[in-house]
This record gives C-alpha cells, structure tokens and sequence, in this order.
C-alpha cells in the first residue's frame, strides 16, 4: 500500500503510466486515467480491475497497458465476453470488501450489461446497506467516425437509474483527479471517458497521489458575462472554441464544465444563469430526456426570475450515430452551431 | 421424472449426529408452518404484499442451506426463503419485513422474500430478475480464492431461470476461473405456469454440467438428506478447490406462483401423488420417528415451540412501526449515514 | 381477417374480452387493452402475441385470458424466461413479416431485455430500411405496493434510445385505441401499461374494430385558466383529482394527457402554456433526466415569451421504489402534492 | 486442436460439380485479395473507419455461407464479411459502405462490415453487440417454420461471443421450439486478444450442443469443403424439420482483431504453422488443381477477375457521393419514406 517511486522514461511492460508523459511532463487524457488506475492500485490493495483484454492487450485503447506486469493476473483480469457478469463479478466482490474498477471496451457495451447495472448495482444500497465500490468506466462519445456502436454517450441512462454516480470529465486533470475519486468513493460510480479526446488533450496533471478532485462539484472553465454554456465531456472543448470566436466579436461566453453529471452540481449552474442571465445546455447525449434536458429543465425551475432568454438546447437528435463523416457531423453539436446559437441568446 | 431412489434411504445410514438430524426437521418443519400461516394471513388480506411459497420444496431449501457454513455466502431467489431462514435468518426480523415495517432487513424497503442478511447470515438481499444473483454469486466466489479464504458462494434459481442468459454466463465464468460456488438448481418443475419441456429441451438441467466442465447432479428434492449429502460434496469440492458444482434438485411446486395463482395448470394427480408420497416434511419426520432419533414428544414440542415463535414474530412485526416517511430518500447514498445509524422510529401509518 | 361476432355474457377460454365489460357496457383498461389485442388479431394474422406465460393462464395480469383457446399455440406463445430473445424472437419474426407484441410480464423486467431492445429494435430501420412493426408491452408504475422489482416506470430509457414510439395511456378508451394504432404501426412501439389503472379505471370505449386513436397527440383532459398541468399514466388520475379540488377553491387548472411520451405531442402542450402560463409537469417516472425533465424542458425552450411563473416539476427522487406504504406514498407525487404545487404556481 | 483430418480430401471426393467447385474458389480468392487490399489501403490512410480481417477463416465463411439458399437468411457478425459476399452482397455497395458512401448498403448510416442486405443477399445488418444477432435468427427461424416455408436461418459468432448470455438463451429457444436454424461458430481462437481457455472451460464448443440436446460438430475451418458438407447437413436437416444444429468451425485468425491490432500475443509458430500448412485458400486451390477441375490459366484467369471487380468497386465507392448532411435524421420512422425513395445525392464533402 505504499506509492510507487517515479520511473523516468518511456512507459514499458510494468512500468508506470507517468513514463508516457510528454517531454515537458503534460499527460494526456489517456495517460492521465492510466496515472489514476496505478497509482490507486499502488495505494490499495483492495482496488482491482477487470474488463476485456485489458491485461495482456493492455485494453483496446491501451489505458492499461504495463498493468499486468505490474500488478499481477490476480489484479488485472482479462474476462469473458460478458458484460453481465462483469458487472456481477464486480458487485458480489465489492460485497467481499474489494474496490473492483471494471473496464468495459466501449461504453457502448454497457447497454449488455445494463439489468446487472440498474437492477443491482444502482439499487442494492439502498434495500440492503452494503455499500458497493464499484467503478464502470469505458470510452464513450463520438466524433472519431466509428458510428453506431462505438460512439455511444449512454450517461442519460445511468445518471436516470438512480443510486450511481456518473463522471465525464473533458480535461486529463479532472479525468486523473476524479477517477481517484470515484475508485475511494463507498458508492457506484460510472466514468465515462471520451474516446475524442483521449489522445488530443494534454496537460500538466498533478503527481501528488493523493490530489482529488470532487465529484459532484463543476467548474467554470471560462469566465465570461453574457451567455452561460453549460456542458460536459469533448463539448467542454468546443464550447471554448465557440467562446474564443466569439470574444473576438464582442460577446463574452462563460462556460461550466459540469464534470460529473449525476449528481448535478446545481448550485455552480445557478450561480452561472444569475450572472449571465442566459443559458445554452449542450450535450453530446441524445438531445429527447438528454442531460441537457435535465440542466435545462433544472435552470428553468430554479432560475426562472434571473433568465433574460429561454433556456437553449443543443443536442444531437435521438438515433444511431451515423459513420458517414457528412452524417456525423451534422448530428453532433460543431463549434459554429455553437456559436450561432450563444449569438442568438445574446441579441435575445 | 427419474429421479434416484433415496441414497440416504437405502443405506439407512445417518450422515449427521441426532442433533443436526433434529434441527433439520425444525427449518423443515418451521418452513411449512410458516408458509402456510402465511398463506393464511395473506388469503384473509391481513398480510399486505406478495407471498411465493416454497411448500413442497423444504427438502431442497433445507438441504442445499444447511451444508453452508457461517461464512459461507447464499444468493437465492424470492421462492429461497426457506434457505435463507436455514441460514440464520432471524424469523422477527422476517416478519417485519413482510409487514413493511423498520425492523424488516430491508427497513421497509422491499417486502416478503425479498430479503438478505450480509452482515448476519451472509445471504444476498433478493431481487426479482431472474437469475440476476448468479453473476453475483461469482464476485463473491473469486474474493473467497483470491485471498485463500476456505468460504462458499452458493446461489439458487429456478428450473425457469436457466433460460435465462445470466445463468449461462455466471456458469461459464466460474468455471473459467475455477470458483469455489455451488450452483443449485430449485427444479420445482414449474416456472409460473410454464413446465419445464417449455424451459429447456433436454431431460435435465444437472447434464448441463457437462457443457461447463463441472461435476452435476440430480437429486430427490424431496428428500432433505440426500439433498444435503450433495450439497455438502459439493461445497467441500469447492472449499477444497475443486471448482463449481451444478445441482439439480427436483421436488414439485405445491401451491402457484404466487398467492394469487390457483396454479389450476398443474395437473391435478401430479400434485396429489406428490403430496401424499412425497411431502420433504411428514417424510423426514417419519424417518427421525423410525430411526429412533426423535420421539412423537419431541415433535410435537418442535412444533409448539415453532408456533410460538411464529406468534412472537408475528408480534414483533406489528409492533415495529414504518419506517418514517421523511426518510424516503435515506440510504442511497453511503455517506448520508443511514444505514450506520439506528433507523428513525417516529413511523407512521398506512394511511399516510 | 374478419372480425369476430360478439359474444355476449362472460368471457371464458376462447371468448371475447368484451364478454368482460360491466353491465352497462363499459370496459376497464385492462379489458380495453385485450380487447385491442383480440380485435387486431382477428384483423390481420400476422399479429401474434409472446410472453412469459400468456397462454394457458392468459398472463400475469390475465390481459390475454382466452386467446390461446381461440388463436391457438401458433398465435399465442408462452415463452422461455429469456427477455433477449423474447426481443430477439420479436425481431426476427417482424423482418419476416410478422407483426409481434410481446408481453412483458412486468415493465420491470425490460431492463432484462435492454440490449435487444435498444441496440438492434430502436437502430435496425434507421440502418437499414426494414421496417420492424413490433409491440412491447407491459404493466408499469408503482402505487400498488409491489417495491422495487414490480413497480417501475421504464419510458425515460426507451423514450431516450431512440427508433421506438413509446405510449403510456390513462383512460381504457385511449388504451384501446392506441393499442390499435401501436399494431399497425410499422414502427417499434413500446406500450406501456399501468398496473394501478388497470382495474381501477372503466369507460365506455368504441365498438368500431377500427376506432384509431393516433401515436404522438396529447390531449387536453380537462380545460382551465390558471395553470397547465402536463402528465401521463396514473398521474393523470391524480392531476384531475387535485384539479377537481382546486375548482371549488378557485382555481382553474389545465390537466393535458400527453398519452404518447414519445415523439412527444409539442403543440398541444405548448397551445397550453400560451394559454395559462403556468406550467406544472408531473411524471411517475423518476425526476432526474425523466420525462418531466424533456417536457419542462421544451417548455422552457419554446414557450418561454409566454410564462408568468417557472415551469415546476414533480415527480419521484431517482431510487427504488420502496415497498413500506408509508415509504412509497412518501416517494410517488400525491393529490395534495400537486395540488400544493398548483397553488404555488398560481400565487406566482 | 484436435479437429478431425479432413474428410472430403481423404475420400477424395467432390461433393459439388465442377463449376460450384470453382465457384467457391472464386469466393475464396475474393476474400483474400479484397481483405489484404483492403488492409493495405487502410495501413496507407486511405480508408476511413475499421477493419475486421477474416483472413484465415475464408474456409469458415465461405462453407457456412455456399450451404445456404436464396431463400435461406444469415446473421452475421463483424467479421463475417465473406459470408455475406458469398451469400451474395455486391461488392462495389459493401466498397461504397467502407467509404461511407451513399451507394453503401446502410446509405453512409453505419461503415465497414456493419452490413447488410436483407431484400436482396438475406442478411442482417450486422451489429457490434457479440452475439446480438443470435436472438434475432430465432424469430427468423420461427417465422420460417410457421408458414411451412422451407427456409432455413443460419447465424455466425466467434469463440468469445460464445460466453455471452445471449448465445446460450438463442440456442435454448430453438431447441425447445425445434426451430429451422444452424447456429455457427468461426471458432478462431482468439477473441480479440483473450485465447479459447480463457472463454470456456470445455475443450471444444461443438459438445456443448449436448446442453441443447441437438446435434453439434466441429470441424476444420481451413478445409471449405469440410465446412462445407457439415454445414449443408445442418441446413438441410433444419429444412426438413429436424430442428438445429450446432456447427464449431476452427481455423485461426491470422491478423489482428482489427486494422490496429499487430497480435502480438498470438504464438509466432502458431501463426506461421497455419499460415504454411493450413492456408484455406492455397489448399483448397491446389486441391482442385490436382483434381483437375481448374487448371492454372482458370485460376490466373479468376485472380484477374478478381482484381479488376476490386478495382471496379474501389472506382466506384470513390464516385458515390457522401449523403446529404440534411438528411441525417431521416429513415428513423418508416413514415417518413426514406428508405422507400433514392436517396438524395447531392452529397457533401468529408470537410462538411
Ligand atoms: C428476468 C425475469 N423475467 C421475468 C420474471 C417474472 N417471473 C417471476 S418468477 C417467474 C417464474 C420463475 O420460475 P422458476 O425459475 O422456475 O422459479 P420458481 O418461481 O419456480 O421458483 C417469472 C417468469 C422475473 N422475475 N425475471
Ligand atoms: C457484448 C460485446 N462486448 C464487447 C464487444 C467488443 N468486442 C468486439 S469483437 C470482440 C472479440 C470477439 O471475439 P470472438 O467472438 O471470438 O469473435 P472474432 O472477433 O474472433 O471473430 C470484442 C470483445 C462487443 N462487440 N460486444
Ligand atoms: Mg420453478
Ligand atoms: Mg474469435
């Protein structure tokens, strides 16, 4: 249960994730889980992870790679295709007192997972007290042309079934921070990676392991006056890109990175449309009982005397995400739907 | 149905001391009074909820329960209630949870068989989806041989619940893995109304052992001792390291699904032959009288002291008061302390 | 494919779920909903039913009582405990030409059948252009102290996967009729039931095989001044109950039946608020990005020149439902709950 | 592995006439080229989305495939492409679907081998979900009984779907309602990365059709006319009504899962074992060589055709426009026509 000391250099079979970071010591979103992953491994003993070939593959986007070397088969667990029992192993060992963190290959696969998911591990607590510590985490979203099946944002569905927590972070920072969270967190969180931005964001990540970021809590990314942007996951990004555009027109866009979507952080939301007086809501989940529906409906309740303009919402429609890249992208939310949308609520 | 001939029977061997041999008639006995006060209750709709009796099936209940040890593990369904009170279930707390009250496991939460006693009994608290506990079961079952413990995951369905995709998994996982868990098999030849030609297409669910790699069995579930000489093989073999075990324990299913169901589908000399021939609880209690191991005294007093607690706990239950409503929303989360505190016992009342 | 004569007095095996109205003609929601089973299957033998023990005891509820004596195994087909292929079976059949409604013998137990349901019934058509003309049905909705395995309400999910219609109606006229329509559409059609109304509502309801009433229209249950009401299922009954208070009180409230959840009927919810601008959204589904969300949500969005008060909603907080009356009348909205919330909102 | 020697070749028989003989050369040899051309395009960046190689396997495919009739529908997974060109898809659609094209089967709505053809070929758009499509094969099967139509459903998945909770409840059904349906296994050792013993606990998946009391057979994936004769015996056993049947094809997946996967934990000697003695393609070639039924010039001559269709379709998939951006919502609901009318082609660019 101590921590690992710092192994310089390029990242290996049993080496720590910290070896992949770049030159000038910035981690990747990827890396940034990866850091996370080990160092809590490093910490606890309890903690394990399970999840299709993530041990001797390392996982289909390599997020653990060297851990098998590292920590053993005992810890690392390369399973059937079967993501019912992924989640059952995890739940019934949970109940044994161990901190399973079980990967699935894409989030789109939880969907095969989903009674185990909703039926116990969402609703076990509460008839029975005992605490379960599990962690779900997969790369979800689109934007990467792998259509239906691959492109998934299923959190409308879990942050619904009550009783779990539900994390999309946009930064490798929150992703390190909150990830470390979730594994200490007693209760079930679902942590949904980005797979858009997996390897495109990089910053410097903290190396202190024991530096968390709090679930539930969101973060206004940038500051600004006239429109408030409320959102999460690879829509934080263009949503900053959409404001830096804008600012050079004159309107001044804030935007809240909600970081965990269930339980909202409403009180960072509020504070925002109080300022702002305007809110767009923009999800990559499916727009129809989206969590934009849910921001928006919350901000339409709870801000009603405060807002100058009806609360926006900019979500893609409710079908499969198409492959075809002309498809795809008129069925995610772009950076200039996102401006023409913060400019209309401000000339409002 | 061919089922063997009871083993214990023929060799009129005893596999446990008198003592163990009279508490089983107990569970079995109390298991029977209790379904069918309950029935009773229910019937003149004195008993709020639903109840899914195990009547006819106390051999296997019994039997399959009453091989674990107290640290090992039990995952059973809504018609395992029997197993659960063999477990350690204590029958005050059962009762105020029929009655939706705070002392009732789930502390008013769930209702009736949907019940489970982690801390105490080490059993799964129920739930509905069929066989949602199996993939549980094979959690535990790892935790128990990652860390060398010599403990036992056991978990039960029906012969319907193999259907079930689940079921499969959980099977194959285990025995990927080698888990010490015993895989048990309530086949009470019904699932609601459907038989058990319309659940699976070959002749037993125990041959299915094969298509896994592990060892299974049929038994005579009607007849609690050979059920448990299985039950106990098979957990030594797990807690030995020996791996899963499939069992199949076949008795009929005497009452409907649930209390609303006349179950008027299963056939009418199917279920008179089975209760007159082969009741798991006259049976038993006419073999303990003839080996000598109880006298009619000493049943007649298991039977008292068995309609004594259940008037207690039927007490108890209407003593405790519901949960408060303000606490609707309690115990989810781990950090609200609910479930580490003493409940709020302000109640209140069905009327609301 | 004609329709059956009516048979008078009570129904028993092979008889007509119309032998089962009262005396005086009338149907309860359950009759309502065999009868629109009953007469579509006379229609049209494409149409055949499925389900966990529907047909020699004629289901959990007895909805299909009868109809194995009158369709045969052919036509009514009990089936393993295995909701994947119950789904499955389902689609298979319907590429081929069938024209399924699957039973599921509680709402709960879709949950079970979530990945056939989501990932191959709501996507198949949009990628591949064949048409899956399949029901899902089911009892839903708590108030009747079955806990939290016989009482949920499931629409948030499916409404949300897009590709399937989902139906939730209140009344046995609107159940029949809508029933109808979900048979003959050529789109999956989830049909939601509510067990608390099953036997607890009777109306008059068409005779006419043919009486339609169409997917996607909501409809103003009860006209008022003050303050929009927007529900569906049981809570509707609620709504009128607090409505009917609130009159003699003073108060004029607008009780609009959405019926269909989803594609959700706007116009008329909207025509509604133009008119009172107040808007009340009550859902048995829970609140967290529930259906009560996507309506308050639009609402906000669209209707928002027109509101005088903030669009308020009620429904339950996301966790099982509990078994303990006290419990459950605690978690599910009550008469005097929305009738609290009415006031508020006319006092705004 | 211990799959059987191969039959056909040890009697030295040919159970098709000379031109079907060819035939299945000349879908053979399609699949090589069109997946070593295709990963070549995709390693130099000029194909977008994924590719799942069944080199190794066309043995697998293309038996399973050729067994079936027009009227016969597939269900197959991601890697089964060949399957689905055998049963008939056109190549220069399934090329337009890799570019995203709207000539592609699914307009541009999903890529690579997410494919299918239902009115035309009989096949299942295929879905990632392992194995999804196995349920859906059911109804199909059903239906086909039901009307007394002599059609039979054939679905295919891989070693590692076999785990899923899904295979075991398809295989289930269609056996307690003897259903017309050939339930194939391309048993390629690997799932993704995870080895046979890691999935299942028995030595073969072919006795697992004991389970479901229907016949089962595994047989050499590298030898088509193996595959192809036990595959054609479940097919016609299934149209005569004598229900389904379980066919384990092995073989070994010679690339990686996908396009980015070098495979490095599959054994070098493995590999390079199959790949000298046990090529499907090679042997199958050089057998219908010795036996005369091509000479060299036919298969030069094949090879050509093969490659001038590949270009065809590459020049083709090149042309088709990508679909209308504005028309990204439509054929969601059938009402809405789209999949009734053409499809508008006033296309757009990949920079949107
Ligand atoms: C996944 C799932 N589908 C449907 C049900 C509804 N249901 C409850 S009990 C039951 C029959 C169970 O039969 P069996 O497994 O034989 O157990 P038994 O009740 O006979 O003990 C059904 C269908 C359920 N609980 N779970
Ligand atoms: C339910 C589900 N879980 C996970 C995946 C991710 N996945 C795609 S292919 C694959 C391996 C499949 O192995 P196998 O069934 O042997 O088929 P093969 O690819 O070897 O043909 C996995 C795990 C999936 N598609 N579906
Ligand atoms: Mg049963
Ligand atoms: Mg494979």
């Amino acid at each position: 249960m101590t921590t690992a000391t710092v192994e310089a250099g390029a990242a290996g079979h049993g080496a720590e994730p910290r070896g992949k970071r770049t030159e000038d010591g910035q981690a990747t979103y990827l890396v940034a889980i990866a850091e996370a992953l080990w160092e809590e491994m490093e910490r606890d003993d309890r903690v394990y992870l399970l999840g299709e070939d993530i041990g001797v593959y390392g996982g289909a986007f390599k997020v653990t790679e060297g851990f098998l070397d590292r920590f053993g088969p005992d810890r690392v667990i390369d399973t059937p295709i079967a993501e019912e029992t992924i989640v059952g192993m995890a739940v019934g060992s949970a109940m044994e007192g161990f901190r399973p963190v079980a990967e699935f290959q894409y989030a789109d696969f939880m969907s095969s997972g989903f009674d185990e998911i909703t039926t116990v591990l969402a609703r076990y607590h509460y008839r029975s007290g005992v605490p379960l510590p599990v962690v779900l985490r997969g790369p979800s979203g689109g934007g990467v042309r792998a259509s239906s099946f691959h492109s998934i944002n299923p959190e409308p569905w879990f942050a619904h079934a009550g009783g779990i927590k539900v994390i999309c972070p946009a930064f490798p920072a929150d992703a390190k921070g909150l990830l470390k969270s979730a594994i200490r967190d007693d209760n079930p969180v679902m942590f949904l990676e980005h797979k858009w931005i997996y390897r495109r964001i990089k910053e410097p990540v903290p190396d202190d392991p024991d530096a968390l970021e709090p679930i539930s809590v969101a973060r206004v990314r940038r500051e600004g006056r006239d429109v408030s942007v409320i959102t999460y996951g690879a829509m934080v990004h263009k949503a900053l890109e959409a404001a830096e555009e804008l600012e050079r027109a004159g309107i001044s866009a804030e935007v809240v990175d909600l970081r965990t979507v269930y339980p909202l952080d409403e009180e960072t939301v509020l504070r925002s449309i109080e300022k702002t007086s305007r809110a767009l809501v923009v999800s990559e989940s499916y727009r129809f009982v989206g969590i934009g529906a849910e921001v928006a409906a919350t901000i339409a309740e709870k801000a009603f005397e405060h807002l100058d303009a009806p609360v926006a919402r900019l979500s893609p429609p409710n079908l499969p995400v198409p492959f075809s890249p002309t498809l795809e992208d008129a069925f995610l939310p772009q950076v200039a739907d996102i401006r023409t949308a913060i400019e209309r609520l401000s000339a409002w | 149905m061919a089922t063997k001939v009871h083993r214990a029977a023929k060799a009129d061997a005893r596999p446990l001391p008198d003592e163990r041999l009279k508490e089983i008639l107990y569970f079995l006995k109390l298991a029977r009074y209790f379904d069918e006060r309950m029935e009773a209750l229910y019937r003149q709709g004195r008993l709020p909820g639903a109840i899914y009796s195990g009547r006819g099936q106390e051999g296997t209940h019994v039997g399959v329960a009453y091989a674990l040890e107290p640290g090992d593990s039990l995952f059973p369904t809504h018609r395992d209630l029997t197993a659960q009170l063999t477990k350690g279930l204590d029958l005050k707390r059962v009762m105020a949870q029929f009655w939706g009250r705070i002392d009732g496991y789930t502390r008013g939460r769930d209702g009736n068989s949907h019940i489970g006693d982690w801390y105490g009994a080490k059993t799964f608290t129920v739930m509905s989806h069929l066989p949602i506990a199996y993939p549980v079961a094979v959690g535990a079952a790892w935790a128990y041989k990652r860390r060398g413990e010599p403990h036992v995951a056991m978990a039960i369905c029906g012969d319907g619940a193999t259907s079930n995709g689940r079921w499969h998994e959980a099977l194959n996982w285990s025995a990927v893995f080698q888990l010490p868990v015993v895989w048990v098999v309530n086949n009470n030849q019904y699932a609601y109304s459907t038989p058990n030609e319309r659940e699976f297409p070959v002749p037993t669910i125990a041959e299915r052992a094969a298509a896994y790699g592990m060892p299974g069995v049929r038994v005579d579930g009607t007849y609690v001792l050979e059920v448990y000489e299985a039950a106990k093989e098979a957990v030594e073999r797990a807690r030995q390291g020996g791996g899963p075990s499939l069992i199949e324990s076949v008795s009929l299913r005497w009452r409907g699904h649930a209390g609303h169901d006349p179950a008027t589908y299963v056939p009418k000399d199917l279920l008179e032959r089975y209760m007159a021939e082969r009741d798991p609880v006259r049976t038993y209690e006419e073999q303990l009288l003839a080996w000598g191991v109880v006298t009619k005294e000493d049943v007649a007093e298991l039977q008292a002291r068995i309609e004594r607690e259940f008037e207690e706990g039927h007490e108890f239950a209407l003593a405790s008061p519901f949960p408060e409503p303000g606490d609707v929303t309690k115990g989810l989360w781990v950090e609200d302390g609910y479930w580490r505190s003493e409940p709020g016992r302000g109640g209140g009342t069905e009327a609301g």
